[in-house]
């Protein structure tokens, strides 16, 4: 630690508070200063820029990067001019930062000179050039015209390859994504993603109209299934910045629905994914078990999801002794059928035919793309949010972190559902804990141009939120990285060498949340099915950001 | 040749296998309803489902006419080859014609009508199934041919009616139980259920060679799967299981039915019970099968 | 493998038919579900302290000249109860009405007219008649120069008050 | 006389075609003069032929002997069998002239004069292999045949493959040609006569005296036989040597040349060879790589990504299953007469219906050669929007190889199949052999399933789909091509529902073959006109049966009911774009490939040995010996390029030179021919010691 902070003040200026350590930096510098911070062996979190036109015709990127074992975050930041603001791109170091860095090149105009694929990732084909919707000059409800010819260059097939369009509108999958496959017959040889079909610019309108206590609502949305997550980390993102103590009740509370959303998310995967090899009866038996969840939920805060009782300061709701025990009960009942699952899903030699050796992501490519969640402890990464930067409750609580080397479906299947029972015991363990006292503290004012920033251990993996804090009682900029966001990335490496068969399957592993990467609006949870667009919809739908 | 029998024979088997196939594939969904713990659509639901989707908007997506002309050949073949199996009696309806390598290859057409169908539509996902259900086909049609030749080396007759004869007079031998098991076992793949229901994979491949079908053309496919589900559990029953056999007709009907609906159930379980092959796997499972039944037919040489 | 197999139809076997008949048969939603709203107009006094609140900015105050509009563009609700929670007369409450199918997006808005109390000096319409009736609940001494008071508007007051002192 | 007349008549013909169109240089004309000399040929072809079989009797004449040289005369015997052959020459050799006259004028660059004159010569050459009854001749015609039909094989001589197939066909069959003349020379040197009759006589002497000398010449008849028919695995040439001539050639080298071996093979071990152990035995090997190279040349044919080499790994799959079931006739031929007259039937029931189906398709390749340049099935795909009654023509001949009810493959195969499994089980012998025609039989019925598979992805591929505009869009088919394409498939069709025909001429053709006394026609199969049935013995039941009657019966219904669900469900019709998940996509980025079909099946049987490479269980890119040996090795073993290529070169050269010397007289080809064919006979004779 000490050691990083003498090499890079010598390259730039470094300053600390509390658990971050800012660097300002030179945009030149920024190559050697990343890779003396990977050397330190720093996760790659995400990279998103600040628009300061207004005040001092500058953008600021910032890369975040987090110490695990000195649980210390490092915003590097480096000031590029607003006119034409270019950087050299660290993708070559970090492969993981190929989508952040087109992400900002579409909202933000920054230009990665050295970038291996500087192509559109965000905004639609249609959308005119030289107009970047997160500057601040851009109005929130703007509608640009049309870009006449429009379409993103996507890779070609060669001879005697065939594309396979994988959606945007596809059984197995739940959202609209484009995964293009190039095929040799029933062999994947290359792939190409267009995704983004339903981005619709959640980060503009918080920090455009939105102000710190609507916002909860607006992140819980974020994703239709691990919604909860979102509001969580945008809670505590601006709690941290805003330096405001939540009462010990409200962590515990904020624990509890997070481990119920886990069970309820996880089970719903291991339906989903019996349900694409075709194993309809374990799919309706999984999401059976995960009824009694959703009815508990549904109980206590009055919705199935988005429970809405996330605000600042504190969640709206109290649990009460009857809703403990009510609890406890449905705990009991989902465990025992949870064992009886994953017995006859680990025993099922058929199911273990399909998942083994497929989709395989070795340690080292895990690494470098730094994926998290179930997929990363599947393929033998240490990370769990939860144990490595404990928030809320989660310091009081003691568990274990589930770990195989194989880095296949299967391995992330046993992963998920090992979790499922430590959740199960997390639970009980913060219902015992759990203390009396308010569950909510008012706030006056938060400074402005403060920084947060929170992780919250998603159920597909390491989820992160940015809050820089506004004068005028909303956030300056928020920036959400979804955990997919990341484990998306690595499905180049993942699907390619398998076979047409198993590309549902190895998607569905990820356990992706389109919404959650492309941060939408989802209009209605309960159903998993996808309305059908007309294209005219679609189109319509994309220029409506 | 009793031709009134005949002709009653004919009507009868036509309208076991095609009339009566939504009703079986109605019980399916019941009991798969059932399994998953649902309620489950009405027993008549597949009729519902056939004369909806006659109605239904007929999109061509082609301007092919082998796409408009295939589908409904694949009910006329399978209708043909429902004529070679007995139900009323120990012959089936054409047993002058009831030659095993003559059912074989017709059930061939079947498979050869929805594959052009599927190539016809011009989808890649529908070519992807046709190469699929083609492999399917040829991995499993050895095992079906060696259980009927080990029949007919037993028999000493190429025809389906002595085969069903001689077994029922002389019952079970080990070659011929051999080759039950072997038939058993390679029922899901003729039938194309789950676990090998790969060329119509929905999560997969979008429903394979079905997917630009639509209106009477998809009722017509959809119709001859249902019809191929009971035709081949008839094979299963009425062939390899040929008893008990009456000299009443009504009794040997509903005995047939009766069977078929054992059999039938015990798909659906597996089916329910089960996840769906990849297609190298599904081919090697099948091959081996193969393989292994050819033992069936040294064992009937040797007599035994 | 087939114990699994036979294990696998043991816990398909438990539950016998979780899946409902619904439409057919009504489903009775439970205690708390956050369902449509429902207004209670005469208790509304159009403070628009849901309005601030709301997340999804759907409620909307107009003013007319003699009358204050609330609008509930309910289609885009969000089921959060935020408002609900943050009106200080209860006058908006959170029902468990959940079937809102419709074919016409109007049947969702919901308008509260509000009538404007005119000023008793200059007549200009300054408050809604529910909240002065509340104010004038609330007076310690209901006395008529209070009252008085409350019906007058603001600028009426300041003038007054320059003129009488 | 009168009958022979109609036979003279038509060579004549040809030889005139032959001739005139040695003269002509542009290709329209010379197409068109070959065409009317090779229909007047065909007519009397037939008619003579058809004469033939009417009276059922056998016609034989002395043409001219050669006595002073060498013991031999050109007799020419003229029975039911002969007859069949001549009639599948006369047919497909029309549509072969007929496809030629519009479609050599794809091949730009290249003059008539090296195509029609050497296509006639082979027409002349196979009629005279057929009718032949002196060995020397029949030699003779041989190697006339196989040298011209090489001349077609380099027709491209530029190309490197052509140069290549083309050497592997010429070493190959002139190693077979070795073994057939080194059998002729000894059995002269018993018989002193090159006459059929005599040789049968003399070795009836040998076969029941010399056994390894009658092994031998068995083996070599065989060997000759079994390699020109492109049996594996000495048909190894086969698949590069086929694809190269223009595929009008290919069309007739796959469905009558390649067969003319079976024809020999049919003469020699039928009416030469009396029946004995012997030739069951041989008959035995005979199915056994008759079984052998269905499995392989299917299998590998399924790895085919090119339409011609597709087809002609089938070419070797389908002579498989004539030779089985030619095998299993004179296994069983002396067991039980019934079974054997059934499998030998069976054997030439295919033949005369795989030669029909076989140009078919080679000529349907060549439709789509002219149309496209490419007979890649990758590149090519949706070609039902341009050609369609190609289209349709290749479904029927891609049904009829694969078997498919009711067209004509279907018939033999059935045969095929039940007298092998049938066979095992009707007669006495070796619990092995019984149990080895049964794994043959199943192998058959599987590969028949293969056989289709790789014919669907050939039909998928090309016909179906959306068309790719990636290549060069040329002139439409002439209706020629697609006429000759039509006479084919209807051939197919109606010989597929009217089967008794076709099994009454081949079923005569074995008998008037075979100088036995056989079962009649009627108690072997019981007929009616709506199909038949087969005995295995004197009063079993009957086999295989088939009506196609019915089929045709469940045809009406089939139209019946289309017609009824198009006019009165009236479920309106939409025409609406192919559905890609909600994305446009180009045709050629989403068109299924022909490589692509089959991929794992593929994968299953393709492997690696040490070095070689297996695909589709044969053997390809055998290694280049890259170990550490001195140089003239390395040179040596590779002989392609220190004797074929120069080699090939150098008789091109020498052709075009003589061409060049002769521009006026231009007789030059049968003039090299003539002096190969003496060269030849002063080999023979020097080799049978001088004796006159």
């Amino acid at each position: 630690m000490n050691s990083l902070n003498d090499k890079i003040s010598s390259l730039a200026k470094v300053e600390k508070e509390a658990e971050n350590l800012v660097v300002f930096s030179e945009a030149s510098q920024i190559r050697e200063i990343v890779r003396l911070i990977i050397l330190q062996g720093a996760r790659f979190i995400h990279l998103t820029a600040i628009d300061f036109s207004e005040q001092r015709q500058k953008i600021q990127l910032n890369y975040f990067f987090l110490l695990l074992k000195e649980r210390i975050n490092i915003i590097l930041k480096t000031e590029l001019d607003s006119a034409s603001p270019s950087v050299s791109s660290i993708s070559d170091i970090i492969p993981g930062a190929i989508w952040a860095e087109r992400e900002c090149m579409d909202l933000f105009g920054v230009n990665f000179l050295g970038h291996p694929d500087p192509r559109r990732l965000v905004l639609p084909d249609d959308w005119p050039e030289d107009l970047y919707p997160l500057r601040k000059n851009f109005s929130y409800d703007f509608k640009p015209p049309v870009k006449s010819e429009a379409s993103v260059e996507l890779k070609k097939p060669g001879e005697g390859r065939t594309v396979i369009p994988l959606g945007p509108f596809y059984p197995s999958l739940e959202e609209p994504a484009y995964f293009r496959l190039i095929v040799d017959g029933e062999e994947i040889v290359d792939f190409d993603y267009r995704g983004f079909y339903v981005h619709r610019g959640i980060e503009k309108l918080a920090e455009s109209v939105l102000n710190y206590q609507q916002i909860p609502f607006l992140a819980e949305r974020i994703c239709g299934i691990c919604g909860f997550v979102h509001s969580t980390a945008y809670c505590q993102a601006v709690e941290r910045a805003g330096k405001i103590d939540v009462p010990e009740r409200a962590k515990f509370i904020r624990t509890i629905f997070l481990e119920l959303e886990r069970i309820h998310s996880h089970l719903l995967w291991a339906g989903l994914a019996a349900h694409i090899v075709g194993f309809d009866t374990l799919f309706m038996q999984a999401w059976r078990i995960r009824e009694p969840v959703m009815q508990l939920c549904e109980m206590i805060t009055g919705n199935r999801k988005t429970y809405g009782i996330n605000i600042v300061g504190g969640v709206t709701i109290d649990i009460l002794p009857q809703q403990m025990k009510d609890m406890e009960g449905v705990i009991n009942q989902i465990e025992k059928e949870v064992r009886e699952l994953r017995e006859i899903i680990l025993n099922d030699e058929v199911i273990q035919l399909r998942f083994q050796k497929v989709g395989a992501l070795p340690e080292e490519e895990a690494k470098n793309f730094y994926v998290g969640g179930p997929v990363a402890r599947a393929s033998g990464v240490e990370i769990d949010i939860r144990l490595n930067f404990p928030y809320a409750a989660y310091s009081e609580i003691g568990f274990r972190m589930p770990i195989r080397k194989e880095g296949d479906v299967w391995a992330r299947t046993i992963v998920r559902l090992e979790e499922i029972l430590i959740s199960i015991g997390i639970l009980r363990e913060t219902v015992k804990k759990i203390p009396e006292g308010p569950t909510f503290i008012k706030f006056t004012k938060i400074e402005p141009w403060q920084e947060g920033i929170s992780y919250v251990e998603a159920p597909r993996g390491q989820l992160f939120h940015y809050v820089m804090t506004g004068p005028d009682g909303k956030p300056y900029r928020w920036s959400v990285r979804a955990p997919s966001y990341q484990n998306y990335q690595a499905l180049s490496v993942l699907l390619k060498g398998g076979s047409i068969a198993d590309a549902p399957l190895i998607i569905a592993s990820i356990d992706p949340c389109f919404s959650c990467t492309e941060r939408f609006e989802t209009v209605d949870i309960k159903s998993k099915i996808f309305r059908t667009y007309t294209a005219e919809e679609l189109r319509k739908c994309l220029k409506a950001k | 040749m009793n031709w009134s029998l005949i002709i009653f024979s004919s009507i009868i088997n036509i309208s076991v296998v095609l009339l009566l196939s939504p009703l079986f594939d109605g019980f399916t969904r019941k009991i798969r309803a059932i399994i998953q713990s649902r309620v489950g659509p009405p027993p008549l639901q597949s009729y519902y489902d056939i004369l909806k989707l006659m109605g239904k908007e007929d999109l061509k997506s082609t301007i092919n006419p082998l796409f408009r002309f295939s589908p409904y050949l694949s009910v006329i073949s399978i209708a043909m080859a429902s004529l070679l199996v007995p139900i009323v009696g120990v012959n089936p309806p054409f047993n002058f014609w009831g030659d095993i390598f003559l059912f074989i290859y017709i059930i061939t057409v079947v498979g050869i009508a929805i594959i052009i169908t599927a190539s016809a539509s011009e989808n890649p996902f529908a070519y992807i199934g046709a190469s699929r259900k083609m492999m399917l086909h040829l991995s499993v049609e050895p095992i079906l041919a060696i259980a009927l030749i080990t029949g007919a080396i037993n028999a000493d007759s190429f025809k389906i009616g002595d085969i069903v004869k001689w077994y029922h007079l002389n019952g079970p031998n080990v070659s011929m139980l051999l080759a039950t098991v072997c038939v058993f076992l390679s029922l899901q793949a003729l039938i194309g259920k789950i676990p090998f229901d790969v060329s119509e994979a929905e999560q997969e491949i979008a429903e394979g060679v079905l997917i630009e079908l639509s209106g009477p053309k998809y009722a017509c496919v959809k119709w001859a799967n249902m019809s191929k589900q009971v035709l081949f559990c008839l094979v299963f029953s009425q062939i390899f299981i040929p008893w008990p056999l009456t000299e009443n007709i009504l009794l040997n009907i509903l005995i047939a039915l009766s069977k078929v609906t054992v059999i039938i159930f015990i798909s659906t379980l597996i089916e329910a019970l089960n996840p769906r092959l990849r297609i190298d796997q599904a081919l090697k499972y099948n091959l081996t099968l193969a393989g292994f039944s050819i033992t069936a037919v040294f064992l009937a040489l040797l007599g035994v | 493998m087939l114990k699994s197999k036979i294990k696998a139809l043991l816990l398909s076997s438990r539950h016998r038919k979780i899946t409902r008949p619904y439409p057919f048969v009504p489903v009775k939603p439970p205690e708390n579900l956050r369902g449509k709203l429902q207004i209670l107009k005469n208790k509304c006094i159009g403070c628009g302290n849901c309005v601030r609140t709301c997340p999804s900015r759907l409620i909307k105050i107009e003013n007319t000249s003699d009358e204050r509009i609330v609008k509930f563009s309910s289609g885009r609700c969000i089921y959060c109860g935020r408002c609900a929670s943050s009106c200080p007369e209860r006058a908006i409450q959170i029902t468990h009405e959940f079937e809102l199918a419709t074919e016409n997006k109007e049947d969702l808005e919901i308008e509260v007219r509000l009538k404007m109390f005119k000023c008793l000096q200059c007549g200009k319409p300054f408050i809604v008649e529910n909240m002065l009736t509340r104010q004038i609940e609330k007076l310690s001494d209901k006395s008529e120069e209070q009252i008085r008071k409350l019906m007058t508007c603001s600028e009426c007051k300041r003038k007054m008050q320059q003129r009488g002192d | 006389m009168d009958d022979f007349y109609y036979l003279y008549a038509s060579l004549g013909f040809l030889l005139l075609g032959a001739i005139l169109s040695i003269f002509i240089n542009r290709k329209s004309l010379a197409g068109f003069v070959s065409l009317i000399m090779n229909f007047l040929f065909s007519i009397g072809l037939l008619n003579f032929s058809i004469n033939c079989l009417m009276n059922n009797n056998q016609l034989e004449k002395n043409l001219f002997s050669i006595k002073p040289l060498l013991n031999s005369s050109l007799s020419i015997l003229v029975d039911s069998l002969s007859a069949v052959f001549l009639i599948v020459i006369a047919i497909v050799s029309l549509c072969v002239t007929m496809f030629s006259w519009k479609y050599l004028e794809v091949y730009k660059a290249h003059s008539p004069r090296r195509f029609y004159p050497f296509l006639m010569l082979l027409f002349f050459s196979s009629v005279g292999v057929v009718i032949v009854k002196d060995l020397f001749f029949f030699i003779l015609f041989w190697e006339v045949m196989t040298l011209s039909s090489w001349f077609l094989v380099i027709f491209e001589g530029e190309k490197r493959e052509a140069l290549r197939g083309g050497l592997q066909y010429f070493i190959a069959t002139h190693i077979a040609t070795a073994f057939l003349i080194l059998s002729a020379v000894i059995l002269y040197s018993y018989s002193n006569d090159f006459n059929f009759t005599a040789i049968s006589k003399s070795l009836s002497d040998i076969l029941k005296g010399n056994f390894l000398l009658s092994h031998f010449i068995l083996f070599s008849l065989s060997l000759a036989f079994l390699t020109k028919a492109g049996v594996l695995p000495f048909g190894f040439w086969l698949p590069n040597a086929y694809p190269q001539p223009p595929s009008s050639a290919s069309s007739f080298f796959g469905g009558v040349m390649s067969k003319l071996a079976v024809y020999a093979l049919l003469r020699f071990f039928l009416s030469v060879i009396p029946l004995s152990p012997y030739t069951q035995s041989w008959g035995f090997i005979i199915a056994t790589a008759g079984v052998f190279s269905i499995f392989i040349g299917t299998i590998a044919a399924l790895t085919q990504d090119e339409a011609k080499r597709l087809m002609s790994f089938h070419a070797i799959g389908q002579v498989g299953y004539m030779l089985l079931g030619i095998g299993a006739g004179l296994y069983f031929m002396s067991l039980n007469q019934f079974v054997g007259i059934t499998a030998l039937t069976g054997g030439l029931l295919h033949l005369l219906n795989n030669s029909m189906y076989k140009s078919l398709l080679f000529l349907n390749a060549g439709s789509i050669y002219y149309k496209t340049g490419t007979t890649d099935l990758d590149r090519i795909s949706g070609l039902i929007r341009v050609m369609p009654l190609t289209t349709m023509t290749a479904l029927v001949g891609s049904l009829s190889i694969a078997g498919v009810p009711p067209f004509n493959g279907f018939v033999s195969k059935l045969i095929i199949f039940e007298s092998s499994i049938g066979a095992a089980k009707v007669s006495e012998t070796l619990l092995l052999i019984k149990g080895a025609f049964i794994v043959f039989g199943i192998i058959s019925v599987f590969i028949s399933a293969i056989t289709l598979a790789s014919f669907l992805k050939f039909f998928n591929s090309s016909f179906m789909g959306k068309m790719k505009l990636t290549y060069v869009e040329r002139g439409n088919v002439h209706w020629s091509m697609t006429l000759s394409q039509i006479i084919l498939a209807l051939i197919c069709l109606i010989t597929g529902l009217f089967p008794i025909i076709s099994l009454k001429l081949t079923y005569n053709a074995i008998t008037s073959a075979v100088n036995l006394s056989l079962p009649n026609f009627s108690e072997i199969f019981v007929t009616s006109f709506f199909g038949f049935g087969i005995n295995f013995c004197k009063n079993c039941s009957e086999g295989g049966v088939w009506f196609p009657i019915f089929v045709i019966f469940s045809v009406f219904i089939l139209s019946l009911l289309i017609f009824s669900f198009e006019r009165y469900a009236q479920a309106p019709k939409r025409e609406v774009e192919t559905w890609y998940g909600g994305k446009e996509h180009s045709p050629e980025e989403v068109t299924y490939t022909g490589h692509s079909f089959y991929q794992p099946f593929k994968e299953m049987v393709s492997f690696r040995i040490g070095k070689i490479q297996f695909k589709g269980l044969y053997p390809v890119g055998l290694p280049s010996f890259k170990l550490s040996m001195p140089s003239w090795i390395k040179k040596f073993l590779n002989p392609d390029d220190w004797f074929y290529y120069p080699f090939a070169n150098k008789v091109r050269l020498v052709f075009i030179s003589i061409e060049q010397i002769y521009e006026k007289l231009s007789k030059k080809y049968i003039a090299w021919l003539v002096l190969g064919s003496i060269l030849v006979g002063v080999l023979v004779f020097h080799l049978s010691g001088g004796k006159p």
